[in-house]
């Protein structure tokens, strides 16, 4: 594949070359991110059965 | 030659939601012709679709000339005929291309003779070539007939064949239902012209919401 | 060190609960209580050992602690939108099933859900890491598209009222995007690539591992107990649409 | 009554497609006027620079025509639904599978002959010029043509029965399409700019490759999505 010569020249970029400082404000936004999902996801869903067993009660 | 045009024995079919037809059984001896009435939405177009393998049945079995439906569909397609509401032409095609289009998908031979003749059997030769986009309905109810008479059937599907047709059209029509009758074909005739309807039949099946109804 | 053995242990639990369930119907009841208890307990340890107890990562500084979420979300949905295609594969060829098809709802649901946050958190990586929030990455643009194409997915399910016309046609749709990932994966690697190489365990700290391997295996309880239930509320609804009219009105008349 | 085999039947459906584009030209030159319009607000939204619209006249060519193969594959199936006349043609009977054949082979040729329509207003508006030779160009048009119009027309069947469909078809389709409008982009620019590395073969193939894919699987999946089972 001739195509990938060309990513040579796109290799990671690691800023300074050594190791990275801070950086922690993108690891708090991930986790709350992250948490968010869980949290909504599994409301939604408890909602939704919940709601499905209430209209099979009601039968 | 099977001993019923038809047999449904306990069929229901769903729609979206909504139940078209439902725990409904009956049969047709072969040879007879049946009268199929009901209200507007009792399921009526729906049967015939699911005669003609149109569609199946949700639950329940069928079977069309001794097959089942869901499996014989390729053997007992050639054998019935519809003669739906909807009117299956493509509007930008005139009604000679359509008729040619669906002779030659049967493997007609001569088919081209074929399809004329037919479109001069329903006084269409005048206005055979224009695009079906400009016929009025009743013209497109004279290509459903063409259509319906190229495919010689065992079992033709009428779903209400009078309608959008004038007083010389509902005339032929009839002609046309003897013709069947007299060629031994079993017939459905699907309409709300219940005493016409009944001169013509041998068998009469009321429909209410999806199942056998009383007569009233 | 008993900690490294902590990952195995969880995950050796949670298949026999999975097995539990399969292979005795009787223990249903409780079974997916406790692995439901299980995730929310290991959601509770899992920022202690991926935010303190891991150490900083030697070129990558903080940041790459983003990987203990974001890599876990990813895997799930690369689980669960595959065996979606298999599924739907069975679904057409083998045997036509409304379990089948409620599990294949499920695992579309979930797998968008995971995969959509999991780019997210992705894209929030590549932003310290590479500089850019995206980048024309095989493994980016995959994940993206699979993502777009079970939203189509999903979309296309509720917009079609039928449920044999629902399941068949979804079927096709997943069928089709199924093949699409692995082509979209081939064409995007001749396009170019960036993407950092999965390190393989031996080359990396312990320490990192560890963490990794919890987070797998908390997500992939989470993930089990969500499809679960989701599965569960397509079936019901499945139920619903699909029983049989009532057998009344049986007369027959013919005038 | 002698039944036509798969390849006479998809013939026949083929002809059929081509009778009715033909007898609605009409369509067919709005259709090219819209993608024309297409690559016009392209031209437009970039500016003027050169250098930029030589780079990106492949993209924008597959871009318009992708905009508008929506517009034609919607057609193709609304025209079968619009009197149930699809339907006639199940029952005839026809074989499904010579139905996918005949249409994805129209749909194919209909998007073809709109991309070399849009070559020579491509070279114009772009300024550009066929570096590697009409005949590749030619090419890579109609493998990414074969390319839209295999899953193309199998969601086009089921989009047109379903709510929205308008909004559907593009929905389900872009994504599924994306390798392959990567791989006919990339041919396509490579044609138009110059090739000095030789890696336009490995598109053409990748796009070859698509088609094989995607046609056998299409024609395989597509009688359940028209038939009730």
């Amino acid at each position: 594949m001739n195509t990938l010569l060309l990513a040579d020249e796109l290799k990671p970029i690691f800023i300074g070359g050594g190791q990275m400082q801070g950086g922690w404000e993108f690891v708090w936004t991930a986790y709350a991110v992250a948490w968010a999902g869980i949290i909504l996801y599994s409301l939604s869903l408890w909602l939704r059965v919940r709601g499905q067993r209430a209209k099979e009660g009601v039968k | 030659m099977p001993q019923f045009a038809f047999e449904i024995k306990d069929v229901s079919k769903r729609y979206g939601q909504h139940w078209a037809l439902a725990r409904l059984s009956y049969s047709l001896p072969a040879g007879k012709s049946l009268l199929l009435t009901g209200h507007n939405g009792s399921g009526k177009t729906t049967l015939l679709r699911m005669l003609a393998t149109s569609t199946f049945p949700t639950f329940g079995t069928m079977t069309v000339l001794g097959r089942d439906t869901r499996q014989a569909r390729d053997e007992i397609r050639p054998e019935v005929a519809l003669l739906s509401h909807a009117s299956f032409l493509y509007e930008d095609l005139s009604a000679r291309q359509n008729l040619r289009l669906l002779a030659s998908l049967m493997g007609i031979a001569d088919a081209k003779k074929v399809c004329d003749e037919l479109i001069t059997r329903v006084h269409l030769n005048t206005r055979g070539d224009n695009p079906v986009r400009e016929y009025s309905a009743g013209m497109r109810k004279r290509v459903a007939i063409a259509r319906l008479l190229l495919k010689a059937p065992k079992l033709a599907l009428l779903d209400e064949p009078f309608g959008e047709l004038d007083p010389q059209g509902i005339l032929e029509m009839e002609a046309l239902i003897a013709e069947l009758k007299a060629k031994g074909t079993s017939l459905v005739l699907a309409t709300h012209l219940i005493e016409q309807g009944q001169r013509l039949t041998d068998e009469r099946l009321h429909l209410q919401a999806g199942r056998v109804g009383e007569v009233t | 060190m008993w900690v490294k053995a902590l990952p195995l242990t969880l995950l050796a639990i949670a298949v026999g609960l999975i097995v539990c369930h399969l292979a005795v119907p009787k223990t249903r009841t409780w079974v997916w209580k406790v692995l439901a208890a299980q995730a929310v307990l290991m959601f509770l340890v899992q920022p202690y050992f991926a935010l303190t107890w891991a150490p900083r990562e030697v070129m990558m500084g903080d940041p790459y602690r983003i990987i203990y979420m974001h890599v876990p979300h990813m895997f799930m949905a690369f689980l669960a939108l595959p065996l979606n295609v298999i599924l739907s594969v069975w679904y057409l060829v083998v045997k036509k099933s409304w379990a089948v098809d409620a599990l294949s709802e499920a695992l579309a649901e979930v797998g968008v859900y995971l995969g959509g946050v999991g780019w997210l958190l992705g894209s929030i990586w590549a932003k310290p890491t590479w500089g850019v929030y995206f980048s024309p990455d095989p493994r980016l643009i995959t994940a993206g598209i699979m993502v777009f194409l079970y939203l189509g997915y999903l979309t296309l399910r509720r917009l079609i009222e039928d449920p044999e016309k629902r399941a068949t046609w979804s079927a096709v749709v997943s069928i089709l995007a199924g093949a699409d990932l692995v082509l979209t994966w081939f064409a995007t690697k001749m396009f170019r690539s960036i993407h950092q190489l999965p390190s393989s365990p031996d080359t990396v700290d312990a320490q990192i591992v560890m963490p990794f391997r919890f987070s797998l295996v908390a997500f992939l309880c989470f993930m089990f107990v969500l499809v679960w239930h989701r599965y569960r509320l397509a079936l019901a609804l499945r139920k619903n649409e699909i029983a049989p009219p009532e057998a009344v009105g049986q007369t027959q008349v013919i005038a | 009554m002698n039944p036509p085999g798969l390849l006479k039947t998809t013939w026949i459906v083929f002809k059929k497609d081509m009778q009715i584009e033909w007898r609605t030209r009409a369509r067919l030159n709005a259709l090219l006027f819209f993608a024309v319009a297409t690559l016009l607000l392209f031209y437009f939204a970039i500016g003027g620079d050169p250098g930029t619209m030589r780079k990106s006249a492949g993209g924008f060519l597959w871009l318009a025509l992708f905009f508008s193969s929506v517009l034609s594959l919607s057609e193709s199936f609304r025209l079968e639904t619009e009197n149930f006349a699809l339907e006639a043609l199940r029952l005839a009977p026809t074989s499904p599978r010579a139905v996918f054949l005949g249409k994805a082979a129209a749909n194919s040729l209909l998007s073809w002959v709109l991309a070399l329509a849009l070559v020579p207003l491509t070279v114009a508006f772009f300024d550009v010029s066929i570096k590697e030779g009409v005949p590749r160009l030619v090419l890579a048009l109609a493998l990414g043509s074969t390319a839209i119009a295999a899953p193309g027309t199998v969601y086009s069947a089921i989009a047109t029965n379903a709510r929205a469909r308008d909004v559907l078809l593009p929905l389900l389709m872009f994504p599924v399409l994306i390798p392959s409008l990567i791989a006919s982009v990339s041919s396509t620019t490579l044609i138009l700019g110059g090739d000095p590395m030789n890696q336009m073969g490995d598109w053409l193939l990748f796009l070859f490759l698509f088609n094989l894919v995607y046609w056998p699987v299409c024609f395989l999946v597509f009688p359940k999505v028209i038939e009730d089972d």
